[in-house]
This record gives structure tokens, sequence and C-alpha cells, in this order.
């Protein structure tokens, strides 16, 4: 938080989920919305990080700060705010709220969720034509109800789009250190190769980038990306030409565009805003075209979801 | 009393040798599981083989050995601590200082100075907790509880600072950017020709050729230093008159310095040795494992390397064993999850019915009786289910851990002057 | 051969710590070979030719005796094949007996004391301290530990000892120096002293004895022990019997002594009628009740009072304070604690009467235990187990490591004790005061009562060799105690 | 571990106190929290941070009425644990695996809770027995495996730690002990109905409550002192832990009691998770605050296994961590607070373990100087 523009409305506020800026994955993203915004709108900003161990007291001070010290709006980056967003909002009614990943039910929030689970269909409908063993696998962070979200949808896309074929769902850790092992994510990912695996799709944060190096390291073996693009991250810049595509979540644009509403529009969003397939909030990537020989299929299968036709499931069971 | 006569008594002290989990009897009990494998994978249904396969395929005995090794290492800085009679409860703060300092400086440089900054950094924990204990005298747990707090809190500072502003290297606030490849070895031709033999299935030898490829095939630097290291410490702690003077401060310091070893000092060198190789665990997890530092990344397994010491006795064969069950299971379930595990379960539950044979062989019912219990059980349960829940699969290398603590009952024989405070001249 | 006796902390072993360089003197000159020297460390002594044997052993029990020897003199032979060539050579030499492959663990008393001598003539010492070396052994070992100092003294060697035993230092002393609090008090030659005076330079006082006079034995058993069997799985996974069939019994009013070298079981025994160790066999009767299966504390309440062997390990907590300490092993009695709570201040009180009735040394009862000498933590002991009245007292070793004054004291509470009907099951290594206290001996060897004897004729040599398994039954025709059956 | 015990409250207490021993008894800590800001001011020193400015803010933001409400809150999680580790160091058990034990019970505690609907004050205290029987349970197993196995508690609670997180992991799902809720993605155990809120206590308007369950903590911390320091089963349990041997000997049942004192450490382990349960969340959520059994740990170890110091160390942690807070909305790392934790707590100890020989050797001193003075008088009489 660097000088902020004077006077009572300070800029933006934002707090983090754990990871914070610098993740590589949705909280980058939302930082890029906000950086993005801040530039534009020419608005001051601050942003906070969760940390490991963090109660709903430490979370709900956070979120009061800054609302406190006059930002406005005040943007809560993931499910984890769900609790003490709502009683910020309540405390300080004139100040706009967003929560990211889950809905909080107030006048002053506006929540900005993603159809995760259709993204993760189309990836599921590119896994299952990309692979040629008929066997394709997901590894999650952890058995959490958004990462499931994520395996439901793509499970269901694979079998969709071939019935044969195997999906192998694994999970890196029992609990949220799941996202930051990327040592296990390359352990687990080594494993369905080695049993015949071809395409791996990983929800698992930084585990996620271990799973892409060992793919990276057979022959004819993908790996789809998740959040962002990744095959544009730098720090997997030596594995992108295995990286077919990534099914992306544009928390930046809904940030960005929540933003706008509060600061530019004076008409601030409101209620939840779900960002999907169709608005362009969640989409699956064609960077690198690997995947461009199937573009039509996939095309095909976005426009069935849009249209309702495929209803994705949002949950996945064992 | 009416003995008039000395009956012949039993000799008060007998002098056999004292019986040690030898190397030899160690292979033999491998070679038992690996027939045991091969026999019960030949009899289950075609449908449920490939699960018993992978528990002896070679990437799996890659995987169990890179996990093992840092747990090893921590394991093996526990053991030196220990016998010079300081207690390292701090293996995970100065596995945290390895993981940090290995990819700082691997980043800046190569890998290879990354190795030596990790193993300087927890050589430093090393440094900090033996002026705690030895100089201080302050109780050795306390010392690495605190250790442990200081070098998390140290690291995720530093890291903010330094690898914060590196987002575009690949960097953030709590992780590095990533490192070079350290080399790695493979046996040239016998990797292949023993992973051709893999293929194949073949009644036990597959299951040799899976356990030896494993250990041929892309083995990093780092792994053989390990082992070299495992092999040097019995060496230099046992067959050196350094390694005696260590020992002597962790049996008996007072006795030590009656004899001019000077006490303080091998202290000194042994905790930290103790701290460079816990570092060094930290820079495998770093630069091998992964080629990041990652907030988190030694996830517990300082203490996991000390429950690995205690399992294996204080001895470097003994807890190299522990390492190995443990990173062993730990892989199995990561790579290949609940079907694997499910096959565990049944050869655990046979492993358990011959434990129980032997047991009632030895007229001992109650352990025989509680064996075949935990074995009916575990059958029960395998033909019951297809697979073990993915949610508790996870579980496997700490059920293991503790199920084969529980079971193989053992007479712990720690340094006798283990954990206490010594202060020179004060010996009575 | 030079003695030094004195009381407890008198200074002996400190002044024998200065001249082996663990400890600094704060004036003074120590010269050695008519070189003035200044010891900073033991091993600047050991390179002068010093080397001591401490009081207290300084082996490590997990070590090998070879691993012993060799620790701190690498340099010398290495710490190979060569190190226990030249052990078994100054053992051959000196018929030590010594095994450089035996665990220290493994070894009984006179053993390690032997391995203690080995280390300092391994270190080429020429000058030979030994803190109190006789203190552990029977007569036999005491006579073959000075034959072979005096083989060492011939050779030219320099040996200094020190031993509470007046009588040995007079017979084996070429001189003898008598400390008292810090100071020299008395240079005297044995030949122109007597026991008697040596006692006085030391305390001040006479030579205590511990003969005990009239009996007091009724014929009222107190403690019954019958056919108790304990086995234990030794260090090889054996189980062999460490109590064997023991049967003694012990009469209201009756000292029963039990001698033996340790190590035979002695130690067991205490701890199963302590039922500290559960026996595989026999019964335990006290006071005609069957106590077998009772857990310690029901025993200690229904009348047992136990002065142990190792007074650190099994009788104070040191890092407690005084008070503290007289509530353990009584918890559940008065003064200490009422309905369950404790009662600190009932506690303090009679930890003050104990301090003043049994002259326990301490400027108060908040000090710890341990900043207490062990003369007196051993005179808290006694007061706290006789002031709950025991039946049965059991008493291992109550004067180990006391001097003179002490000993007095504590013999004249046994004596009291028993007078008024307590039985006392005596378990010494001192055999003088096995014998003078004692109204019935029994003789331990391999976890059997193999011999009994009676303390009116017996000698302690005859004593010590029947300890070491050279004789069994009884010991002595002439009239002694009934057979218990 | 050294344990060390307040002398007791009796009508001569007031004789027994030494001057001496209470200014070396606050010496220790005042020194060591001067020394460790010290160390803390020159790490931000060298890391081009101005220091003093820092401590103002924690010091100005941390003493602020909301913020003590915070500290209030927290430190009582804290304060339990602590607890809860001091019962297995007082007798030489290290039970790493409270973190295990509390998330265990506060889950099993929260199901039980959220399926039933009884009247609150049947209802709190079953969910509160149903915690503590559970952390009990949890931890038993580490007792009976050092008992009967030599299993060392220390790998058994590593391994339990774990155990408990796949098991937790494995029931909170939804169809088994979980509910989800799909808008907000939490998944929980079925919310307690309002009946079993536990009471709070109001602080002031805009303010928030101190959690009533401070009350129960402040109990279990009497409790602790009571038992230990007042019953023949806490100087049994207190004897044990100064020497086993001797304890032993005593009449002790040195088996039963490590079997005990783990079901006790587990049974106080299970109120950690009580607080939050009962007072803010109203259930189990899967991001239930962890690692809070590690806190304890140093915070046992800071307050030298005392309720009085317990109590003060978990106020100093949380006043950190509120403190933490703040230095990030000002524009610090807040990460540096990790490092003043770890420097706090190494240098209490290290102050203590001075301050703890300074004092034996005067003791010692004074034995010998008294016994000195005795002698010479007897001398002199004789
Ligand atoms: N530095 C010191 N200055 C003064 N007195 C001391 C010092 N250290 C210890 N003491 C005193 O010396 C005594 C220690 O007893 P210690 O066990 O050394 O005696 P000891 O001579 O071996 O007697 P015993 O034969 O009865 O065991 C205590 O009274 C203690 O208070
Ligand atoms: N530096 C010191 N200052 C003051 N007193 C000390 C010091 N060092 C030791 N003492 C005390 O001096 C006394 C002499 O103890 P020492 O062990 O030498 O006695 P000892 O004659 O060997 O007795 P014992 O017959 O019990 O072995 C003890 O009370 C001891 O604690
Ligand atoms: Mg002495
Ligand atoms: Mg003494």
């Amino acid at each position: 938080g660097k000088s902020d523009s004077g006077g009572g409305d300070k800029g933006v506020g934002l707090a983090f989920d754990v990871g914070g800026r610098g993740d590589h994955s949705f909280n980058d993203s939302a930082a890029k919305g906000f950086d993005k915004a801040k530039a534009d709108f020419k608005i001051g900003g601050k942003d906070l990080t969760a940390k490991d161990g963090d109660t709903e007291a430490d979370r709900y001070e956070k979120l009061a700060s800054l609302a406190e010290a006059g930002y406005n709006p005040v943007i809560a980056v993931g499910y984890k705010y769900n609790a003490s967003l709502a009683k910020a909002a309540a405390k300080y009614p004139d100040t706009n709220f967003a929560i990211v990943d889950s809905v909080v039910d107030a006048k002053n929030v506006t929540n900005l969720v993603y159809t995760e689970n259709e993204s993760s269909y189309l990836a599921g409908v590119a896994a299952a034509l990309k692979s040629k063993s008929h066997k394709v696998g997901f590894i999650g962070g952890t058995s959490s109800p958004l990462i499931k979200k994520f395996a439901g949808g793509y499970k269901q896309g694979v079998l969709d789009t071939d019935p044969k074929a195997k999906v192998d769902v694994q999970w890196v850790a029992p609990d949220e250190k799941g996202f930051g092992m990327p040592d296990k994510g390359k352990d687990i990912a080594d494993g369905m190769l080695s049993n015949g695996v071809d395409v791996i799709y990983s929800a698992a944060g930084g585990s996620g980038a271990g799973a892409i190096e060992a793919t990276a390291g057979k022959k004819g073996a993908w790996s789809i990306g998740v959040d962002s693009d990744q095959y544009n991250d730098p720090g997997l810049a030596k594995y992108k030409h295995t990286i077919m595509t990534s099914a992306i979540k544009n928390v930046d644009v809904s940030v960005y565009e929540f933003i706008k509403s509060v600061v530019k529009d004076k008409k601030p969003l409101t209620g939840t805003q779900a960002f999907s397939l169709k608005d362009g909030g969640v989409a699956l990537t064609y960077t690198g075209g690997f995947i461009d020989d199937i573009k039509p299929k996939i095309e095909a299968a976005k426009k069935d979801i849009i249209d309702g036709k495929i209803k994705v499931t949002d949950t996945y069971k064992d | 009393m009416s003995a008039t006569t000395v009956k012949t008594a039993t000799p008060a002290v007998s002098e056999k040798a004292r019986p040690r989990m030898s190397f030899a009897k160690g292979l033999l009990l491998l070679a038992g599981a690996l027939v045991l494998i091969s026999v019960v994978s030949a009899l289950v249904s075609s449908g449920k083989q490939p699960a018993f396969y992978t528990i002896t395929s070679s990437g799996q005995v890659a995987a169990a050995l890179s996990m093992a090794v840092p747990i090893g290492l921590a394991g093996l800085g526990g053991l030196w601590a220990e016998r010079a009679g300081v207690v390292n409860i701090g293996l995970e703060g100065m596995m945290i200082l390895g993981t940090f300092f290995g990819a700082w400086a691997g980043y800046q440089t190569n890998p290879w100075m990354g190795v030596l900054a990790g193993v300087l950094g927890g050589a430093v924990g090393g440094l900090i907790h033996a002026i705690a204990t030895v100089t201080f005298g302050v109780d050795h747990i306390i010392s690495g509880v605190a250790i442990n707090i200081l070098a998390l809190g140290a690291t995720t500072y530093l890291a903010k600072r330094w690898f914060g502003p590196l987002a575009d290297e690949g960097g953030s606030p709590k992780q590095s950017p990533s490192v070079d490849d350290i080399k790695d070895f493979t046996v040239p031709g016998l990797s292949d020709w023993l992973a051709d033999i893999e293929k194949h299935h073949w009644f036990f030898v597959s299951d040799l050729a899976g356990l030896i490829g494993g250990l041929v095939t892309n083995i990093s630097a780092l792994t053989i230093l390990a082992i070299a290291l495992v092999v040097g410490s019995y060496f230099v702690l046992w067959k050196t008159s350094f390694g005696l003077r260590l020992r002597s401060c962790g049996e008996n310091p007072t006795a030590a310095e009656s004899l001019g070893v000077n006490v303080y000092l091998y202290k000194y060198a042994a905790v930290v040795t103790s701290g460079a190789l816990a570092g060094l665990a930290g820079v495998f997890l770093a630069l091998v494992r992964s080629h990041i530092y990652n907030e988190g990344q030694t996830g517990g397994r300082g203490y996991i390397g000390l429950a690995a010491m205690l399992f294996g006795n204080w001895r470097p064969g003994g807890l190299a064993m522990g390492a190995g069950l443990f990173g062993y299971s730990d892989a199995l379930q990561l790579r290949n999850g609940g079907a694997t595990v499910h096959a565990l379960l049944l050869l655990v539950a046979i492993g358990l019915a011959l434990l129980a044979l032997w047991k009632l062989y030895r007229k001992n019912l109650v352990a025989a009786g509680v064996n075949a219990a935990f074995a009916a059980g575990l059958i029960v349960w395998y033909l019951a289910s297809d697979t073990v829940p993915n949610d508790l699969v996870s579980a496997t290398p700490y059920l293991v851990t503790l199920l084969v603590m529980a079971f193989a009952a053992q007479r712990l024989r720690m340094p006798k002057a283990d954990g206490k405070p010594y202060r020179k001249g004060q010996g009575k | 051969m030079h003695a030094l006796v004195g009381e407890n902390g008198a200074g002996k072993s400190t002044l024998m710590k200065i001249l082996y360089g663990m400890q600094r003197p704060d004036e003074g000159t120590i010269a050695i070979d008519g070189e003035t020297v200044e010891l900073h460390s033991p091993a600047d002594a050991i390179s002068r030719g010093v080397g001591m044997v401490h009081q207290h052993f300084m082996l490590a029990d997990n070590f090998t005796v070879l691993e012993n020897v060799t620790l701190g003199a690498e340099k010398l032979y290495g710490i190979g094949a060569k190190a226990r060539a030249k052990i078994m050579e100054i053992s051959d030499a000196y018929g030590l007996g010594v095994r450089p492959d035996a665990l220290v663990e493994d070894l009984g008393v006179a053993d390690r004391q032997r391995v203690e001598i080995l280390k300092v003539l391994y270190r080429g010492a020429r000058t030979l301290i030994l803190d109190e070396p006789t203190a552990v052994l029977v007569p036999q070992e005491v006579d073959a530990l000075f034959d072979n100092l005096r083989e060492l003294k011939s050779e030219g060697l320099t040996v200094i000892f020190i031993s509470h035993k007046l009588g040995e230092v007079l017979s084996v002393a070429d001189d003898i120096t008598v400390i008292r609090r810090g100071t020299t008090v008395a240079s005297v030659e044995p030949s122109q002293t007597t026991p008697k005076q040596l006692a006085e330079l030391m305390v001040g006082s006479e030579l205590p004895s511990p003969e005990t006079r009239e009996s007091t034995v009724t014929d009222i058993p107190m403690l019954t022990v019958d056919g108790l069997t304990l086995c234990a799985v030794d260090a090889d996974g054996m189980r062999r019997a460490v109590l064997d069939d023991i049967a003694l019994t012990i009469r209201k009013g009756e000292v029963l002594g039990i001698a033996g070298v340790e190590g035979n079981g002695q130690a067991e025994l205490v701890e199963a009628i302590m039922g500290m160790r559960t026996p595989d066999g026999g019964t335990i009767t006290l006071d005609g009740r069957d106590i077998s299966k009772l857990p310690t504390r029901t025993r200690r309440e229904d009348g047992i009072g136990y002065i142990p062997e190792d007074r650190h390990r099994h009788g104070l907590l040191l890092e407690a304070p005084l008070w503290e300490n007289r509530i353990l092993g009584h918890v559940t009695e008065a003064p200490n604690s009422r309905r369950g709570l404790l009662d600190p201040s009932g506690a303090r009180r009679d930890t003050e009467r104990i301090v003043a009735e049994y002259d326990v040394r301490t400027p108060g009862i908040e000090v710890t235990a341990a900043s207490l000498s062990g003369g007196n933590q051993q005179k808290l002991i006694i007061g706290r187990e006789m002031s709950h009245h025991p039946k049965l007292l059991i008493a291992a070793h109550p004067t180990r490591g006391v001097d003179v004054g002490a000993q007095t004291q504590i013999w004249d509470q046994i004596r009291e004790a028993r007078r008024e009907g307590l039985a006392v099951l005596l378990i010494s290594a001192d055999l003088d005061e096995l014998i003078g206290l004692s109204d019935t001996l029994r003789v331990m060897y391999r976890g059997r009562l193999v011999a009994d004897a009676d303390p009116a004729t017996i000698t302690p040599e005859e004593l010590g060799s029947a300890m070491t398994g050279a004789a069994a039954g009884h010991l002595e025709t002439a009239e002694g105690p009934e057979e218990d059956r | 571990m050294t344990s060390h015990d307040t002398a007791g409250a009796s009508a001569s207490w007031l004789r027994r106190i030494d001057k001496e021993r209470v200014v070396l008894a606050v010496a220790a800590p005042v020194l060591a929290l001067a020394a460790a800001f010290l160390v803390t001011a020159l790490v931000l020193v060298a890391t081009g941070k101005e220091p003093f400015n820092a401590f103002s803010v924690m010091f100005d933001y941390g003493v602020k009425s909301d913020s003590m409400i915070y500290i209030a809150n927290k430190a009582t999680t804290y304060f339990l644990a602590g607890l809860a580790v001091a019962v297995g160091f007082r007798m030489n058990l290290f039970n790493i695996g409270i973190d295990g034990q509390y998330r265990l019970a506060a889950f099993f505690a929260a199901a039980v809770g959220g399926a039933l609907n009884l009247p609150g004050f049947v209802q709190i205290p079953l969910i509160i027995l149903v915690a503590m029987l559970v952390g009990a349970m949890w931890a038993s197993i580490a007792g009976l495996l050092k008992v009967y196995r030599g299993v060392s508690e220390v790998i058994s609670t590593i391994m339990l730690n774990s155990l408990a997180t796949s098991l937790i992991t494995y029931l909170l799902v939804d169809g088994r002990l979980g509910v989800l809720d799909k808008s907000t993605n939490v998944i929980s155990t079925e919310p307690l109905p309002s009946s079993s809120h536990f009471f709070t206590i109001p602080t002031g308007s805009g303010l928030d409550p101190v959690w009533g369950f401070i009350v129960i903590a402040a109990l279990a911390g009497i409790g602790f002192w009571f038992v230990l320091g007042r019953t023949r089963f806490g100087f049994d349990l207190r004897a044990v832990g100064r020497s086993e041997s001797a304890a032993q000997a005593s009449g002790v049942n040195v088996k039963r009691m490590v079997i005990t004192s783990m079901v006790l450490s587990g049974a106080m382990a299970g109120l950690v998770g009580m607080p939050t349960v009962l007072n803010d969340t109203h259930m189990f959520t899967a991001d239930f605050p962890s690692t809070v059994g590690f806190t304890g740990i140093a915070i046992a170890l800071l307050g030298r296994n005392n309720p009085v110091g317990i109590a003060l160390a978990s106020m100093l942690w949380a006043f950190l961590e509120r403190g933490a807070n703040r230095l990030e909305f000002e524009g610090y790392d807040k990460e540096i607070v990790g490092v003043m934790q770890g420097v706090i707590v190494l240098c209490v100890v290290i102050a203590y373990e001075l301050v703890r020989r300074y004092g034996l050797k005067r003791q010692q001193q004074r034995v010998g100087a008294e016994l000195a003075a005795q002698a010479k008088k007897q001398e002199v009489a004789a």
C-alpha cells in the first residue's frame, strides 16, 4: 500500500486468500484485475493477504480495517471469507463489498461466482478426444467442494465424449496443504502416466506445476492447466509445449468489472454475478494451437452447455 | 532353608552376541515379502493383478526412494545429535532453512551452490540449537520448538522480501523461481533391460527387476550422496575415534570429560552436523523433489525423520528402513491411490496371519490372537470392497508406520544421556 | 601407597578432582615429580601421567570394555585390533581378567572397577588415584584389588586412595593423610596409629560399631516369603530366573541380613517385596495378610518402610523441596493428605520435625533435595520412613557413602526400631554392618538363598567366601537361629 | 521438561516468599522480551525497515478495545491448547498430538451438536463432553501404544495427527457427516441450533462480545492448578514427571499414570476447539483453524507449564498476531511476527535457564554457608 489518493475515498481494498499475490493462480488473477482497475481509474488501493491458521476473527479484521479506513469497494477473494464478509457488510452498510467464489446474501455485497464445472466439462471433452489410451487423469489439491466441482464437470465431459474412457481422480492431500506440494503433484502424475494415463488435468494450485512437469517428461502425454492460461506462465515456460489447454477462470475480468461498476459507473453490480461460459467468465483456451483440430467439437459442447442442452454436474462422488 | 548343596545355577551373564536386525536378515525379509507379493499377485483374479504389479514397479520404487531420502536425511540429522546426547526436535526448522537457502542460492547461481547454501543454512540452525542447549543448557525440546518457529518465521519473512519481487521469473512471496536440475544417473543398458523384464510380469523375476530397476534409473546425484551419508555416518560414528568420542558424549558425558574429551566441542560438532544434514534434506526437497522453494514444503517431514530415527532404534540402518517404509507407503498411496492400497490390505493381512502363526509357535497366545484378529479384519475389509476410498488413502503411510511400530515390539536402546542437561565439571 | 581419609564432604573427592584437572584450585600449587604444574583439564593430567578411578564409575554402560578403555586415548593404539591386544596384554600382566568385547552393562561392580583401573594403566599413568575403590567390593575382591595395587606399586607407580574403611587403610597404606572440612588435620603413619585414633582425627568422635547388644527377636512372624520366583528376559531375549524359589521369614524385632555380591538378586528381591516387580510365583505375607497381589502403594500403607539402595533413583525427587520429598511414598497417609487432598502445611510441619529429630543438616525445608549432601539426604529418607511406624523396614545399603558420624545415627535408629518390634530386612555390602546389626544372616547367590549363618560367630571373611558361591548350607555348626521350616 | 510449581497458599506463605526469588522470577521474562525486541529491531533494520514505528503500531493497536477483545478470545483457545500440552509435559510425556486430538474432538462434537436439538443446558454440556471424550480416546491410543507396545508417544502422536486429518476429510463429506452449501462452497457439519450457542459477554456498542468460553477456560486453568498442585493424584503425576523410578518406588503405577495423563491431556485438547465451535462458527468447517496444537506447545513451554504462565503466554501470542495484522495494513511485512515469536521463545527460555542456574547456585552456597556456620558453632561449643 503506497501513498493513497487523498480525500474521503481511498480507493479499492482487497483481501487475498492464503497464497496471496503471486500465487500464479486465482489470487494472481484477482490481483491483475485489481491492478488494472487502479491504473485505469487512477485510484489508490490496498491489498492484504490471509495466512495459514487465520480464524474468522482474523479474516473479519482484514475486511473491517479496510472498510474502516475508507476503502470502497472492498473485495474478498475466496470462499473462506464468507462468514466474515457477511459480518463486515452488516457493520459497514455504506461500503460496497464483493466476494469471489461464494455467495453472501446482503444488499451491499456482490457475489462473483464462476461455473468452473462448465469449463472443466470442456476440458474433459478435450481430454477424451486427445487421449489415445482412453485413460485420463484428474489431480485435485484437496477434496473440497470447490475442487469437486472441477472434478465432476471434467469427468462428465470425458464420459459424455468417450463412454469407454477411464477417469483416474486423485487428491494431493487431505487438507489445504495439497495446493502447495508440487513434488507430490509430480508423484501422482507420474503414477498415473505409468498406468497408461495420457492426459492430466490438475486443479491443484502450486501442486499442479509438478503434474505439468511430470507430464512434460512423458512422450505423447498432455496436461491441462487451470484458472489462468498456464501456457503463458513464466514459471512453466519449459513445459508449455505439453500444456494442451487451460480451463481458465477470469477472476481478473470480474474483479475489474466490479470495481468499474462502483468507481466509474457509480452503479454497483448487485446480487450474484455468475461468470459462465456464456459471458466468458470461464473458458477453455486455444493458446499454442494444440487443440485446434478438435475445436469444432469443443465449440459444439460449449454451445450445448450455454443452450442448456447439457446440464453439467457441480459435484463429484468417488 | 534346606539347600545344603549348591545347585548348578544358570549363569548370571551369558556371553551371547546381542540380536540385532542385521543387514542379512533385512534382505531375507525383503526377499520374503517379494515372494509373498509374487504369489498373491499370481493367485488373484486377473482384474486385480495390475494393482499388485504396481507394488513392485520400478516407478513405485524410484518414487519411494525419492520420498525416503529427505526423511532419511532428517532422521540421520536426528541420529547425529542424539548420539551426542542432544535431542533435536528442531529438525523441521533446519529443513525449512535448507529448502529456502538451497533454492535461493540455487536460483542465484547454480544448483550445487544451492546445495551448499542449504546445508549451511541448516547448519546455522544447528548452531543456534547447540548454543541454546549446550552452552546455555536450555531444555532440548524447548529450544527445538523455538527453532522451528524461528526458521518458519524467518524464511516466510525473507521469502516475501526476496522472492516476492521476482514474479516475472516465477517467484512469489511463497515460492522461489525455479532452479535448474541437479544431475541424475541411469545405469546404461541395465536400466532398459530391467524395464523390459518388468513388463512381462513374470513370477518373482519381474518383481525383482522392478525393484532393482527403480534403484538404477534416473537416480539423482543427491540421492547417491544421501545413501553415501547413511553408510558414511555408520562408519564415522562406529568405526572412528571421532565417532567414539561423539557417542560417548551421548552415553556418559561426565565419563568422557574425565578422559579428556572436550564434550562441548563434540556436542557442537554433532548438533551442527545434524543441522547440516537436515538442511541437506531440505535441499533435496527443494531441488530434487521439486525445483523451487515453496512455503510449507517440508510438511512435517522433520518430525517424521525423527520418528524414523526412533523407529530405527538410533541406528543408521534402522532409520533407513524406517524412512524407506514411510517413503514407500507414501509413494504407493500417491501414485496409485485406492486400488493399490486395497491390494496392500490383502498383503498386510497375510503378513499378520504369518506373524500370528509364528507367535502361536512361540506359545505367545495373546499376541497370536491379536495378530490373527487384525488379519481377519483386514481380509474381511479386502473382500467386502473393491478399493479404499480416496479420502482415506492419504492415511496409508501414517497408518502403516503406526502399525509396524505397534506390531514389531522392540527394546529401545536410546543413548543413556540423551536429552539430559550436561555441565562441565559437575560430574560427581 | 598413600591413603586419604576424612568424613563425608571433607573435600577428599574435590581435592582429587583438582589433582586430576577436573576442577581448578583458587590458590596453591601442584607438583608432579618435583615439577610445578598447572592442570586445566583431565587431558593435562593424563598427559602428566595422572590417572583417576572415580568414586562413581565413569563408564558408558552401552559401550564395550574396549570402547570405554580406548575412549580419549585413541591416539595410543587406535580403536581396533591393536588396542584390543594391548588391553589383553595389560589385563594378563596384572591378572585383571578383563574381556575387551563385553558390554559394560553386563559387568558386575568388581569387573567394572578393574576396567576403570585398566583404563588408567592403558594410558600409562604413573600416579593412580582411587576414590573409594572398596566401598562396593566384598572382602575377597578387596584383597584381590590390593594385590593388584601392590603389584603396581612394586613397579614404581604411586597410588593415592580414599576409603572410609579404616581397617583396610591401616593395613595397606604407607602413609595416611586425614582431612577435615577442606584442610589437612593430620599426617600419620599406619604403624603409629589405631582405627580409633584415626576416627577421632576424622570426626572428633569415637569410632562407631554396628554391634547389636541384646536380642529382641520374638516369635511372631512379620514377613513371610515363600517360593518366590521371578524371571526376567535378559538382553539376549533369554528368560532366566533372577529369583529362584526364595523362602524366608522375618519376625517382629528381628533383623534379617542378606549378604551377597551385588547383582545376585538382592535388588530384585526387595523390588518384589515392594511390589515394584511382579513375581512369577510364590507368596508374600505381611503380618498375616497375603500381599502378593497388592500394588506397591497398598503395601506401603500396610506398613512397609523402604530405604532404597539408590536414593537418587528410588528415594527422592531431587528437584523438589524437602517437604515434597517428605510426602513421596506416603501421599495417601496423614499428615500428608486428608480426604484425597494434599495437606502441604501438615507435611511442612512434619518435615520440620524430621529435620530436627533426625539431624538433617539443612537451612530449611524449602531447599531442593538435590542441594543436600548425600548423608543428609539419607537421614531425611530414614526419618520419613520411620515416621509412618512401619511393621517392616527394608533397608538396602542404608549407610552407603555415609560417613562414620551419620553411620552411628543410622545404626542407632535401626536398633531402636528393632527394639520396638519392627522387622528389618537388611541388605548391605558392608559385611561388618551386616554382621553387627543382623539377628539372622542369609547368603544370596545367583537368585537363590544358598546359605545361612549366625552373625554371632561368623567372620566377614567366611561370609565373603560364601557370597562368591564357595560354600552353602549352614555356615557354622555352632547354634544359630532356628530354621524357617 | 523442567516443571516448576508455585508454592501453595497456606498461612505461612508470606514467610516463604523470598525477595531475591521474586526479583529473579520477574527479571527473566523482562530481560528476554527486551532481548527479543532488540533482535527483531535488528532484523527490521537489516531489511531496510524502520523498527520503532513498527513496534509503536503494534502497541497502539494492540491496546485498543476491539484488539483487547480479539486477544481475549484468541487467547482462550491458545490457553486451553497450552494447558493440554502442559498436562503431558508435567509428566515428561511429549504429546505432539494435541493438534489432531482437538480437531477430531471439535469435529465430532460439532456433528453431534448439529444432529440434536435439545435444550441448551443439556446440549451444551453434552457437546463439551463429546469433545473431551473424543480427544481423550484419540490420545489414549498413543498412551496405550506406549505402555503396551513401547511405541514412543512422539511417533504415535505425529502419525495420529495425520490420521485425524484423513478421517475428518473422509467424514466431512456431503452425505456422511457434512452438509454442503453449494452457493458458498462451504462444507461443514450441520450448524448447531441456536439454543446450543454458548453465552457471550457483551462489551459495549459496536464491539464484538467476549466469548463466554473464557469462563470455562479459566475454570480449566483453576482445575489444572488444583488437580496438579493440591490432590494426591496431582502429586503422583508430578512425581512421575520428576523421576519415574522414584515415583514407581513410592507406589505410583507408572503405566496407568501414562495412560491417565494421556487421557487427561486429550480431554483437555478436546476443549481447545470448543470456543470456536460454541461461540464463533457454530459448526465445524473444512477450514477449521489448524496448527493450534503446535502453537500450544510453544505456549506451554513459554508459560513454564503453569496455568498463570500459560495464560500470560497465550495473551502475548494473541497480541502478537493482532499486531501482525496491523503491521501489514501499515505496509510492513506481517511475517516479521513469526521471527519475533521464535526469538521470544528462545530468549525467554535462555533467560529462565540462566536465572534458574544462578538461583540454584545461590541456594547451594547458602546451604553450604549455613552448614559451615552451624559446624563452627558446634566446634566452638565443644
Ligand atoms: N558452590 C558451592 N558453594 C558452597 N557450597 C556448595 C557448593 N556446591 C555445593 N555446595 C554444598 O555442598 C553440599 C553438596 O553435597 P555433596 O553431595 O557434594 O556432599 P558430599 O561431600 O558428597 O556428602 P555425602 O558424603 O553426605 O554425600 C551441599 O550441602 C551443598 O549445599
Ligand atoms: N567450589 C566449591 N565451593 C564450595 N564448596 C564446594 C565446592 N566444590 C565442592 N564443594 C563442596 O565441598 C564438599 C567436599 O566434597 P567432596 O566430594 O570432596 O567430599 P568427600 O570428602 O569426597 O566426601 P565423600 O566421603 O562423601 O566422598 C562437598 O560438600 C561439596 O559439595
Ligand atoms: Mg568423595
Ligand atoms: Mg557424596
